[in-house]
């Protein structure tokens, strides 16, 4: 299987798609240049007029996908920084996420709507955050955040193809690293998680860029003779909870680690499920990491103390599994 | 539909159209007013020329987006009475099966895309759609109904622009009835012409009067060529009066000038047309009247179909969140 | 203590502040006729132009607070439905939130930020929501949701006090009730939850319209012998943990109710802080009351399946101690 | 200063902080580009004139908001370098402490309401400024500049509108720049002059040449007065260029026309003013070379101060989110 980016993989699976499904268009600021995080490059040149840029308008660009989805295209349409949503929510919470429901089934809205989440590059409170426990409190939305580029692909495949409103969420930084990826097109089942590294003592459960950090948290300890599995919702909303009770149910310990702030983050979900469905099985409470109660700040060293990552989720091992304390 | 002078059938059916709203939202009022029906209900009536007026224009492949006061939209559209009344009495027969309401009718099958709740959120869609007409290079076209409050919103800023800069075939028609909610249109804007907006959004831009239906359906019908002919959009304002309260027939929260009721309501868009038909010999008052009989007539039938209507089974609850249907509940 | 109307107390907090600051303003769509909840009746009358109409426009209103504050006023502006905060998300999230950290701490924005929410009216998807959630989720927003007349008049007054911005927040239907407000200013503390009644047998943690809910759940339940402690944290944000990990730690055992829809609510932070904090005091698993995952129907029948209330904290009282269990 | 001819004294400061502008803008670029500083810095290089001319019509008490190209304003307003580099820095010693960076600068005791890295956020919040201007009735305005692709954001329109309806002291000033990030005006706008968006907004719009600083000093001087008279607000377009990339001086992404290029660095707003001082014997050649270097010097001082000045504390991480700083860390 031939190497390749994460953003290269999210470019294949659009054009895949678009080869055989005219009425799939991709729009956006800047996205004839390829979109400033790549995941679009390339297709203007393939596609022509079906890849192009709008104005700077996100409420109107949401409604471009929710009118165009409405009337039987199926439109990916990119909203640069996961921050510039809020220019757009009304259009996504009262509009697409409701119409079906509302006006009683008789609407479909098969549309993406891609954007681009997280903090570590110096871009500071406006253009750091992550904001997906928003969308998954909105019923009717579908939310996916891949976490690595077999996913990546893969899940933009299955979004595509999802009669819903999807919301695909990917981590800027993570757009540049490089897998595995098949040529061919693949769909990662939307409302699947996938157990990401198996273990015994302690489930991580880890959103987008957490699951990585997750995984290294998980090498460093494995030199203590602990062993961590890793789950990875993948897709946030609905939520596969059977995967992650059923690991929970398994190792007795569990962490939900997300970068988003830790208060009514993802997390609180996640954890309050375990905590319901998990309870006799639960060794020791479940603990959360998440970033703390402020904006992103821009200064790098205060921004690295800011985000979360696997040094958190180790301590949080160590919290739930002192050193010693174990056989 | 799309010459410039009205066929005497095309007339006879504006009439008949317009007559239709004032009707069933007269009726409307009444059930709201005496706690039959819950909810919130806008009432259309007064401003019928313009809904009547511009769908009369349209195909039924042709889109529109219609507002909290969609009611006339609808029917002008060519709604089904019966599936709006069982849907304003919440049944399981509605437009919306029950789950929507007044607010929220949509009839994808006359291009009807939905009633919005959100003031200025269906400008955005109505670009959505306009894009597909675009694509489809088959001469639809889409109308985006809203308010002179709504030309205060964002979203509405953004639409015109984006349709402007795409060249949709957009027609952005602004009912301007004087009043967003109780405060007057001078309170929520510094212009005296929405359509000068269209300065901005780089459109064409007309003012008509919206309680002449044949003015509002002249001036459609260019605006809706051009955009067939894909010449772009435009905002076409239409100057009109809503006879009764924001919500309901008298919400009780604020009076306006009696004098200016009264000057409004003189420019009556039926009895005007009516007058016009009956001079032209094309309907006689006699006639005229036998068609207000005969669309109470259809109201009431539509009334009772609603009445009779039977209530969404509970399990309608957590269905249509999705397509398809999942499997359990999703996220409990 | 003279007998109030919810929305009455409120206006007369505004009207108290107002008499002694003249930087006060009170801004929103149609505020001069008192707002269509009633809640700012009768200042125009007494404050004339510094209470005055705008245009419908939420994100400009949000920012003509914001700017406002941010240059020596201490404005209230009106969202009338909490459903129109999503056209305002980017003034609320990225502005208001973050100026004071963003900018090193050299700005404050003293202001007020009042919208109305929750279903029971058949006002359908889009006039009914709960998002509270959101809020809550980003830092440098306070965020309050009285449940009474008499917290709704002092968390108002505290709410104008306060030098940040705070989201204040009512139960559209709460606001016709009555009860006892003192004619005088008082404050109830921002970050003070309080127990609106004592019990022994499990916690209700509530918010909104579920604390009245939560006190008839309690009566209908104390028939069958049991003791329900009910905890209404008022402040959402910042939330005051001890006081509800305390209840629940002498209780043993919690629920937590309210309208939003369940998935990714508020609930879900308390739930997991329950969790966490108490987990060697808990008898049982934290449970939830929340709405069902789905838009709010407009049917009155759906609409009430829909909405949670006692019913619903009953039947989780009754799971968490079935009859007969206890001795 | 509000006269419409700019004295001899005035003459000499703008060309200084032109100057300023622009020395500080390809030092700042020389930074990001050797990464020697973090994160995004947008550079103001070319459109001097419109910051300065507007800025050297305003008092200290009056207010600005600013957008994610803001050096530029913050100079023009009375920035203070050393606390802008250390802030491009992410210093303590920064406007922000460190917490803001390049897109994020406020000075508020210049009235400097802070710099956006939201496209078109700028507009409301100096609605509110205007606010705060209008009561106070002591003649001070606010100033809002924003970019032509700010334009097509909903919340300039919302902006423009409720600042013509509640007749706010509120300048909106479009930064022409012919480009949105990489796409150009033309693609972003069916218009050709976004001044044309003052129709709809309800006041007075004009054009004028954003590479002449005298023309902005003096269309800024007439608006400003205005709205100092209570005469409401005005939309005032730039038309300017950057001369360099969306981002940093090359981004690499696409390039820009070299012959559109050479056409605006022929009219550079600082060599404009310079000859048009050389002529009218005010500053000599030599003596604007001499004012070049003192600039550079002063340049190289703050990022000296800068480079000196100590990280922020760890502890400020949690510092400055509430006011005053609550006991604990609130919400964990
Ligand atoms: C975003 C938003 N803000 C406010 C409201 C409340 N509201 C409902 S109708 C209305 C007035 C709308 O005025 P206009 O657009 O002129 O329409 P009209 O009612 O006159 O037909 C308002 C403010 C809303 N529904 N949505
Ligand atoms: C709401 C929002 N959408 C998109 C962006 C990304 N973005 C940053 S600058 C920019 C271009 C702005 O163009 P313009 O307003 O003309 O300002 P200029 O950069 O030319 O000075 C864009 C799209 C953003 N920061 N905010
Ligand atoms: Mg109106
Ligand atoms: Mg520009």
């Amino acid at each position: 299987m031939p190497e390749k980016l994460f953003s290269q993989g999210i470019v294949e699976a659009q054009a895949h798609e678009m080869r055989t499904d005219p009425t799939i268009f991709v729009a956006g600021e800047d996205i004839e240049l390829g979109g400033v995080f790549a995941t679009a490059k390339g297709l203007r040149e393939e596609f022509g007029s079906r890849v192009f840029n709008t104005p700077i308008a996100e409420a109107a660009m949401t409604g471009l996908a929710i009118g165009a989805a409405a009337t039987g295209m199926r439109p990916i349409v990119e909203i640069m920084f996961m921050d510039f949503m809020t220019v757009a929510m009304d259009q996504v919470v009262n509009q697409m996420a409701k119409m079906r429901y509302m006006f009683g089934g008789e609407t479909r809205l098969p549309l993406v709507l891609i954007t681009h989440a997280g903090a570590g590059h110096q871009n500071a409170a406006q253009h750091s955050q992550s904001l997906e426990a928003w969308f998954c409190h909105v019923p009717g939305l579908k939310v996916v955040w891949p976490s690595d580029p077999y996913d990546g692909k893969g899940l933009m495949i299955a979004a595509i193809r999802d009669d819903n409103p999807v919301i695909y969420i990917t981590n800027k930084l993570a757009l540049g690293t490089r897998a595995d990826v098949p040529d061919d097109a693949y769909t990662v089942p939307i409302g699947k998680a996938a157990v990401k590294r198996e273990g015994e003592d302690v489930t991580v459960v880890a959103v987008g860029a957490m699951v990585p950090e997750a995984i290294k948290a998980a090498d460093a300890v494995a030199e203590r003779g602990l062993s961590v599995e890793v789950v990875d919702p993948r897709t946030l909303s609905p939520l596969d909870t059977d995967t992650i009770v059923r690991s929970v149910r398994k190792t007795g310990r569990a962490i939900v680690a997300h970068e988003a702030v830790q208060f009514c983050g993802y997390g609180a979900e996640v954890a309050a499920q375990i905590a319901q469905h998990a309870f006799d099985a639960l060794d020791a409470p479940v603990l959360r990491v998440g970033a703390p109660f402020s904006p992103v700040p821009f200064n790098p060293n205060l921004e690295k103390a800011w985000l979360p990552g696997a040094e958190e989720i180790i301590a949080s091992i160590e919290q739930l599994i002192p050193t010693g304390a174990r056989a | 539909m799309c010459a410039m002078e009205p066929t005497e059938a095309q007339l006879v059916e504006m009439f008949r159209r317009m007559v239709r709203i004032r009707e069933f939202d007269e009726r409307a009022g009444l059930l709201l007013e005496r706690a039959i029906v819950p909810g919130a209900v806008h009432l259309y009536v007064g401003e019928e020329a313009v809904a009547v007026g511009v769908c009369a224009q349209l195909n039924d492949d042709d889109y529109i987006t219609s507002t909290h006061r969609g009611h006339g939209h609808l029917i002008a559209k060519g709604g089904d009475l019966g599936k709006m009344f069982a849907e304003i009495y919440g049944k399981a027969t509605g437009y919306c099966h029950g789950k929507g309401g007044s607010m929220h009718m949509a009839d994808q099958s006359l291009g009807i895309l939905g009633a919005n709740g959100i003031v200025g959120a269906g400008g955005p869609i109505a670009a959505g759609a306009g894009y597909t007409c675009k694509f489809r290079k088959q001469g639809q076209v889409t109308v985006c109904f809203f308010g002179d409050g709504a030309a205060a919103e964002g979203s509405m800023h953004e639409a015109g622009n984006l349709a402007a800069v795409l060249n949709l075939p957009v027609i952005f028609v602004c009912e301007n009835n004087l009043y967003g909610e109780f405060a007057h249109v001078d309170e929520h804007h510094a212009i005296s012409d929405i359509a000068d907006m269209a300065t901005g959004w780089g459109m064409a831009g007309a003012v008509v009067d919206g309680m002449d239906v044949l003015a509002v359906f002249e001036a459609a019908g260019e605006a809706i060529a051009r955009a067939r002919r894909g010449e772009g959009p435009t905002l076409l304002e239409c100057k009109t009066y809503r006879f009764y309260d924001h919500l309901g027939r008298d919400y009780g929260l604020t009076k306006r000038p009696e004098d200016e009721i009264a000057h409004w309501k003189a420019r009556d868009p039926i009895a005007r047309l009516g007058t016009a038909l009956a001079e032209r010999s094309l309907i006689s008052a006699a006639d005229q009247d036998r068609i207000v009989e005969e669309t109470r007539a259809e109201i009431e039938a539509a009334i009772a179909f609603a009445q009779e209507s039977p209530e969404p089974a509970p399990s309608a609850l957590l269905e249509d969140v999705y397509v398809p249907e999942p499997a359990g509940t999703t996220n409990g």
